[in-house]
């Protein structure tokens, strides 16, 4: 590759690069090497998947975001543009930055040029005509040819790609030459017929050390397997599928006893057997979840109000998707909010925790099962699609730093020492009361568990006042969730007169804003972790004059909990909503803050 | 009838309990409901089976059939579930507590109505545990409607008529694979008895459908699951006697005239013939005999269709035999170490 | 009956009379009998059934309340007891108010006797020996000789008995003599050797003149005939289940189309079958609904989400009970207002209306099916136990006053005139679009309803743009149903300093205590029938310093849905709930309110 | 095959519309999915019944299957309704409308796993529609995981290997009284679209259970759902044409070659005699036939069962032919006087 003399000032590990594939053509596998490659050489990057909700043929667009500063979130603008599906081209050639790199494949039919992008054939064809692979696996080699063409012209490390590959192929080194073979081949084509003229580059640092690229359904299935998950119920759906994906992987490598496992992770005919039996499993004292996505959600609530009601542990890990109903099943949102608050009918209300990185669904995918099981309630993590399926730079997680608490449960031996039992007598005046699970052989300890009204034994009662002291201590209980769920993270002085408040996945692109909007407007910011809230989130509400709530889905959901919270303050929260599928961007949030803050 | 009449003549059975100790809270239920009967005979079986009440746990959906496992065993858990939801749950328990022996009753309407498809599910997982249908092919709960077991055309005060054809729960549970397939009638209780003894030995997902009369909605004499027609019409495909593994199956009959079927602990189910041959263990046949009732509207009753090879849920998710429910803190959560060694594989 | 000359001051229609079977002893036929017969006397009635979750033998009670002032709301105070259960005699006696009267069956255990009531044995066994009945009936036969006995010891007319018991019995003279028999034989036995001691008697009096007895189940399944329902799918459960029983008794006498019917009512095997059914029908055209309570809202959460977001007109008529889960099927609560109004997951948003009244059971009845054919979306009507099943006085039905409004339908006709479609565009600016109906010939009337993101042709379409509009066509759409619905119901001079907001059945018990505060405490109701609220809601909160929002539900449902309406006077709400399955009390309602308004 | 051939010389049909208006969108399922093939065989026998397409409205679930009412009939009506719950949409639109004639398309994971009971109760009810499996034995939308129709220990790439036993739709259909059950296999176009014909002209549910491979999930020559094994193991009970109400059936087979069973509209299905006589009207021998292909691992295909003389839902109810939704305002609400005369009854 030839400098050219010509070229503006280079623009080094800062950019947004769309690959535009169509889905099915294997080019994630592509995408992958040129991701982790960058991670390799210690650049900042982060990978989003954007995908039709079928299986072959329509557009994909994958971007890799590589930014020095470390912000992973989406950003509007892209510098780089891979064009691979001529469906496609026009509109994404449109929508590439001024002074972008447009790579194209030259069997595309080139839209109207524009004097304002450079742009780089790729002879994919006959490059995959040279190579000639098996038939079955023309499509993927053929994306080869864009890593290697991109790689040569960006100065991606090659090494850095094949480790990549090696990674992705288990360290077979067979796929891995067959496509290396590729990648040179390109790259060398690249060196001799194109001419470097877009300012894009990336250089080796050492931003990356130590750290990992993983996605959030991963990250909360390993959560949940610190945590103790001994029995899982899933039924597909996506973007959760691959949480349950990811239990079944690697619960065979850290749960086994000789040879048998100690766990059972079930696919099951729906999600109303799905939560029935993670429910049954809670109740026999198994650390037990369900994943699934706003459709399931659905179909859970009956029985949610069950185990609220019964007071069963057990985690449902909700990966939001954009609802209503079926809606944009590859498309993320934070629609759930409100529904899963208040799931079930009659007075059900919810326990709910919002991670807002893959480290926090590692984090919380151990914790839930803790905070569960203290309360003898179902425990609900929102998580969206961005963070559950998309890949996220992280610091390694860490490992629990807490003792697993299995909440009140009384032993046999126990039985005998107190004497009595009353399954739901509020002893200890914490609203909480004592369980003891089947197969406890103490005469004290069976109770049937029922959704009707009952007394403090269990029994069947209609009694006014069973029902209502029942319900009583059960509000009490789930409200006292707020001291034992993560409280909220706040930046800024603390002084501005500007808050903002926010949660979940948006996370990434707030962080972003925060370092743009330091330079205007000050403001400070609280990220949600979970609801009921803690105290601080009335404390930054007091503390601010105009608060701003953040989030993903049409109707200001988390808005309206929280001037539920703070009824006196109700005015002062303001709802900044975007709902269209994709991520927040930085940009975005600043504009809207800027805008409605008055600058 | 060996067994029982011996075990019967003693007070305390062989953990030491007495009958009463099988007992649940008085019935709610109306006074000659064919359910109250049904679980005298759970009781009954649970007591000379000598089972430890701990180690059972009873499991329903709702209905009056569904409230009845409140009536019975006193001292065992149990989980009165949701209405046609109650399969899951007792898969999750099961799954998680594989050491649990589970008694589940449902109604017609909580399993053929809203309950088909799990019920379909749970027998096709082969879920170990004994399902009883209290088949009175009406709703009682809620006061006399159509239920998806009704007979054709019957007529009934509130309902009007049914004019769709019942669904054969035995039939259903044969064509999803189940090992254990009888039915009985509430109205003969031995049997009824003999049945659960066997079908709480037996490993896998045993389905019992029992005809049980709801005397204030659906006992007029034309009615298939009335006390009378059942009376009239039953039907037994054999005389059935449990035999528990620490017997010798000494029962007096002439040679030929009975086969057994060996069940998962070691007891064994002796099958008296009566006036024809069957075979319980042939597939076709039992199809065809529930084929035949169902033409000639008689009452077959007795083990219809019996296969103890099949693979049990948790074997086949190759689970340990101790409870997951029992896994320590320190079994449950892997080391440090074994989760920077995962990690490395995101690096 | 011989006056007795020692009895103080006669207290005349003013009582509430408790009944104490055991269900499934058949004693609701004495209890109607002398309901109606009071009710024919011309004496303001209401009755109130407060029996148990199961079929035979438990402890039921029946309540009458005589009230020449029209008070039909419960009442605390028990004057009149009529013992017919040994389990609950003891308890009952108790209740009994000083001065009372009890009647008990002479062979039930009686209760160490006060001396501040007054006692009536009733040989109830040797007055059926003598009667002799077969004996199936002999439960039946014994629960008239109370009948006879208090109505000789009440004055209760005996003509006005037998002419109940003739409706009853649908003019078959044969049962209604049998019954008679015991009842005359009862009241010759009573006037020979009773004496009256205690106050309370009746007297004709003209305050029922034209007005009707009906329970809200049967004048909201008349009210939907009315309205036109041709096709209910249901579910049995307990307290809705007489709603499709009307149905099925009342559109056979009144939609026949010689000897065919001209409407369908299915009986489905769930609520999951119920619901979509009813939108199948809804879709092709047909005026559809499903009636249920509690467990069948839940399972019927992930249809209601599809319904909004195709636009299909359906009307879900919710007879609460309480819940959570199975919780008290027999008895009555308003917790389903906070889950219906957010059904469904992702960003859906009902539409509700809220009966007060057996009347307005037969009025939104109509009403609702206009309205959800206007917005093409689920309305949700929310009953309750208490309206739906108990016994009320009313003025006779209004016949529908408005001509039915079957929504935006394009016909053939009108697709060639206008010579293009689109089923999701906003012609009109109103967020409501045109439907077409299958069956349809005209080419340009198909379209494909799905519940995934789809453009204005109902075409697939995961563009954010299409999302995003759509979203906020139907959430402005949503919202406008605040013109439509029956605007709330004031009472006062608007000029109090206090307010009360309350809506469905506790309107009788406001209105009795609404007379009581009237002396003491001044203050204005509003009553809400519809939910979103319209404008006179905000402005009532506006008028009054302090506002209380009464409601049987735990969490203060619409407290809080107010509160996020009027965030700028969310600290002026104050919640006022009971929830312990027992209609509300005119005392407490009085109590409370003075209690909290600091008299 | 008189008729397809005649037809489909002619550009236009008997209502005047060439093939082209019966097509949909242009599909995104994978090239080669056997969807695509069903989807063309209902294109071509909705054209050559020459059906109006205002008439019919397209049903499905969720999955690639019950995406592909988009891709045919284009000018009909359709709903893409939910995962698994389709039928009861279907029931209430057929109730509500009795005049249209309704394509449903359900995949196996939409029928067999989380749509069971919808599934069971609409043949219960015998709601009159074709009703399709798309059957692959896999979860296609979703990424290959495994259905209740997969087979019994087979291995998938993502999914493992499958402890369960496949739960066989045309039996389920049998069992719960549908009078038309059919199995085909997208690789015998012709049987498909002859089966669809005779089921276009069946007034009740008529159950087609089509083998409809995965390319991309579950094509390998071992799966029974693959393309291979479907053509080395298809056995045609007989060879089937359709024959409309219109045209004399003389179809030139030798006497005895042949049987028809006549539908609702007077057209007929001929049925060729291939190696063995085969009887659809015989209720035991369609169990027997469905029996044995599962012993004996064949892929049956053909008309299995018959039976035209089952009630309609619409019957059942006792209904007026015309459609509800076609019921004038005046018609629904009736008049002033007769709501005086109810409301009497409750002075
Ligand atoms: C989701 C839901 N729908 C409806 C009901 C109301 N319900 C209670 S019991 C019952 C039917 C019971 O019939 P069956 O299972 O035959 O039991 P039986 O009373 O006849 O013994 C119904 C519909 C409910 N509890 N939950
Ligand atoms: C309630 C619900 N749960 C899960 C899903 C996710 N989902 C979409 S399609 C599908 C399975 C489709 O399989 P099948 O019916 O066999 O159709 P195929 O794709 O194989 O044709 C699932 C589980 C959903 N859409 N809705
Ligand atoms: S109603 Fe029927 S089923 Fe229920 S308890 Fe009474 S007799 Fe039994
Ligand atoms: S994934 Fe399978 S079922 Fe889906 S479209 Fe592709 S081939 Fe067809
Ligand atoms: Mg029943
Ligand atoms: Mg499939």
């Amino acid at each position: 590759m030839t400098e050219s003399p010509t070229h503006t000032k280079q623009v080094v590990n800062d950019f947004s690069m769309v690959v535009a594939t169509a889905n099915g053509s294997g080019s994630l596998t592509s995408n992958l090497a040129l991701i982790r490659a960058l991670f390799r050489m210690g650049i900042p990057v982060s990978g989003k998947n954007l995908f039709p909700s079928n299986i072959q043929g329509l557009p994909t667009w994958y971007t890799i975001r590589a930014s020095s500063d470390g912000h992973t979130a989406r950003r509007d603008s892209v510098e780089i543009l891979v064009a691979m599906n001529a469906s496609t081209f026009a509109e994404d050639h449109a929508g590439l930055s001024a002074g972008g790199a447009c790579f194209y494949a030259d069997n595309l039919p080139k839209p109207r040029a524009r004097d304002d992008i450079i742009y780089y054939p790729m002879p994919i064809r006959d490059l995959v005509k040279e190579v000639n692979p098996p038939r079955n696996l023309k499509d993927y080699v053929a994306n080869m040819g864009y890593v290697g063409i991109v790689s040569e012209m960006l100065g991606i490390d090659l090494e850095a790609i094949r480790g990549a590959l090696l990674t992705h192929f288990h360290g077979r080194e067979k796929p891995v030459e067959l496509n290396m073979g590729m990648i040179t081949l390109a790259a060398e084509w690249a060196r001799d017929n194109l001419e470097k003229q877009d300012p894009y580059r990336v250089q080796a640092e050492n931003k990356t050390e130590g750290k990992i690229l993983i996605q959030g359904n991963t990250a909360g299935a390993l959560g949940a397997i610190y945590g103790g998950v001994s029995f899982a119920s899933w039924y597909p759906i996506t973007p959760a599928s691959s949480f349950a994906d990811a239990l079944r992987e690697y619960l065979p490598q850290l749960r086994k006893d000789n040879g048998k496992n100690a766990f059972a992770v079930i696919q099951t005919e729906d999600e109303l057997a799905a939560v029935g039996m993670a429910i049954g499993a809670g109740w026999v004292g198994a650390r037990s979840m369900t994943s699934t996505s706003g459709p399931g959600i659905s179909l859970m609530a009956e029985y949610v109000g069950l185990a609220f009601i019964v007071e069963i542990p057990l985690v449902i890990w909700d990966v939001q998707r954009m609802g209503p109903s079926t809606g944009l099943p590859t498309r993320t949102s934070q629609g759930d909010v409100m529904f899963v608050r208040y799931l079930g009918h009659g007075d059900t209300k919810n326990v709910i925790l919002l991670p807002g990185s893959v480290a926090e669904c590692f984090e919380f995918g151990w914790r839930a099962f803790d905070i569960a099981e203290r309360l003898q309630t179902p425990v609900f993590v929102l998580s969206d699609l961005d963070l559950g399926m998309n890949l996220w730079m992280s610091d390694p997680f860490d490992y629990p730093d807490e003792p697993m608490d299995r909440g009140k449960v009384l032993t046999a031996e126990q039985l005998e020492e107190i004497g009595e039992y009353a399954r739901y007598r509020d002893v200890d005046g914490d609203g909480i009361t004592y369980r003891t699970l089947p197969g406890n052989e103490h005469p004290l300890a069976p109770w049937f568990a029922r959704g009707t009204g009952h007394d403090d034994q269990a029994f069947y009662s209609e009694r006014p006042d069973d029902w209502e002291r029942n319900m009583e201590r059960l509000m009490r209980k789930v409200d006292s969730a707020r001291e034992l769920v993560p409280a909220p993270i706040q930046h800024g002085s603390g002084k501005a007169r500007v808050g903002l408040i926010y949660y979940g996945s948006t996370e990434s692109a707030v962080q972003e804003a925060r370092a743009r909007l330091s330079e205007g407007l000050e403001i400070d910011t609280l990220r949600l972790r979970a609801v009921p809230f803690s105290a601080e989130v009335k404390q930054f509400i007091d503390d601010h004059e105009v608060v701003y709530v953040l989030e993903m889905n049409t109707d200001g959901q988390m808005h309206k909990l929280l001037q539920l919270e703070v009824p006196e303050q109700a005015t002062r929260l303001r709802s900044l909503t975007q709902n269209n599928g994709l991520p927040l961007t930085a940009r975005w949030i600043e504009q809207s803050v800027a805008d409605q803050a008055g600058g | 009838m060996a067994t029982a009449v011996k075990t019967r003549k003693t007070k305390a059975n062989k953990v030491g309990l007495a009958k009463a100790n099988y007992k649940g809270r008085p019935s709610t239920l109306c006074a000659g409901c064919g359910h109250n009967s049904i679980s005298s005979q759970i009781v009954n079986a649970a007591y000379e089976l000598s089972l430890s009440p701990h180690q059972i746990i009873k499991l329903s959906g709702i209905g009056c059939s569904s409230k009845s496992p409140a009536y019975f065993l006193g001292r065992s858990h149990g989980f009165n579930s949701l209405h046609g939801r109650m399969p899951s749950l007792a898969t999750g328990a099961l799954v998680a507590n594989r050491s649990l022996k589970a008694i589940g009753v449902s109604g017609d309407g909580d399993t053929a109505s809203i309950g088909m498809g799990q019920f379909v599910h749970l027998v096709r997982r082969n879920v170990p545990m004994v399902y009883i249908i209290e088949n009175n092919g009406v709703y009682g709960l809620t006061k006399g409607q159509f239920s998806a077991t009704s007979d054709h055309e019957q007529t009934l005060k509130y309902a009007g008529t049914n004019p769709f054809m019942p669904i054969d729960l035995c039939m259903e549970a044969l064509i999803a694979n189940s090992g254990f397939v009888a039915r009985s009638f509430a109205g003969d209780p031995k049997q009824v008895r003999e049945l659960i003894k066997a079908a709480l030995s037996f490993e896998g997902t045993a389905v019992l459908d029992i005809i049980s009369p709801c005397v204030t909605f659906n006992d007029r004499d034309e009615s298939t699951k009335s006390y009378s027609w059942g009376r009239e019409h039953e039907d037994p495909l054999h005389d059935v006697t449990y035999v528990p593994r620490y017997e010798e199956i000494e029962v007096d009959y002439e040679a030929g005239e009975t086969t057994e079927v060996r069940l998962h602990d070691g007891s064994a189910l002796v099958l008296k013939k009566l006036d024809e041959e069957y075979d319980p263990t042939d597939r076709s046949a039992a199809i065809q005999i529930l084929e035949q009732a169902r033409a000639n509207q008689v009452l077959a009753t007795g083990l219809i269709y019996f296969n103890a090879d099949l693979a049990s849920l948790q074997d086949s998710e190759q689970m340990i035999e101790r409870p997951l429910s029992e896994l320590t803190v320190d079994e449950l959560r892997p080391s440090q170490e074994s989760l920077q060694e995962v990690l490395e594989g995101f690096k």
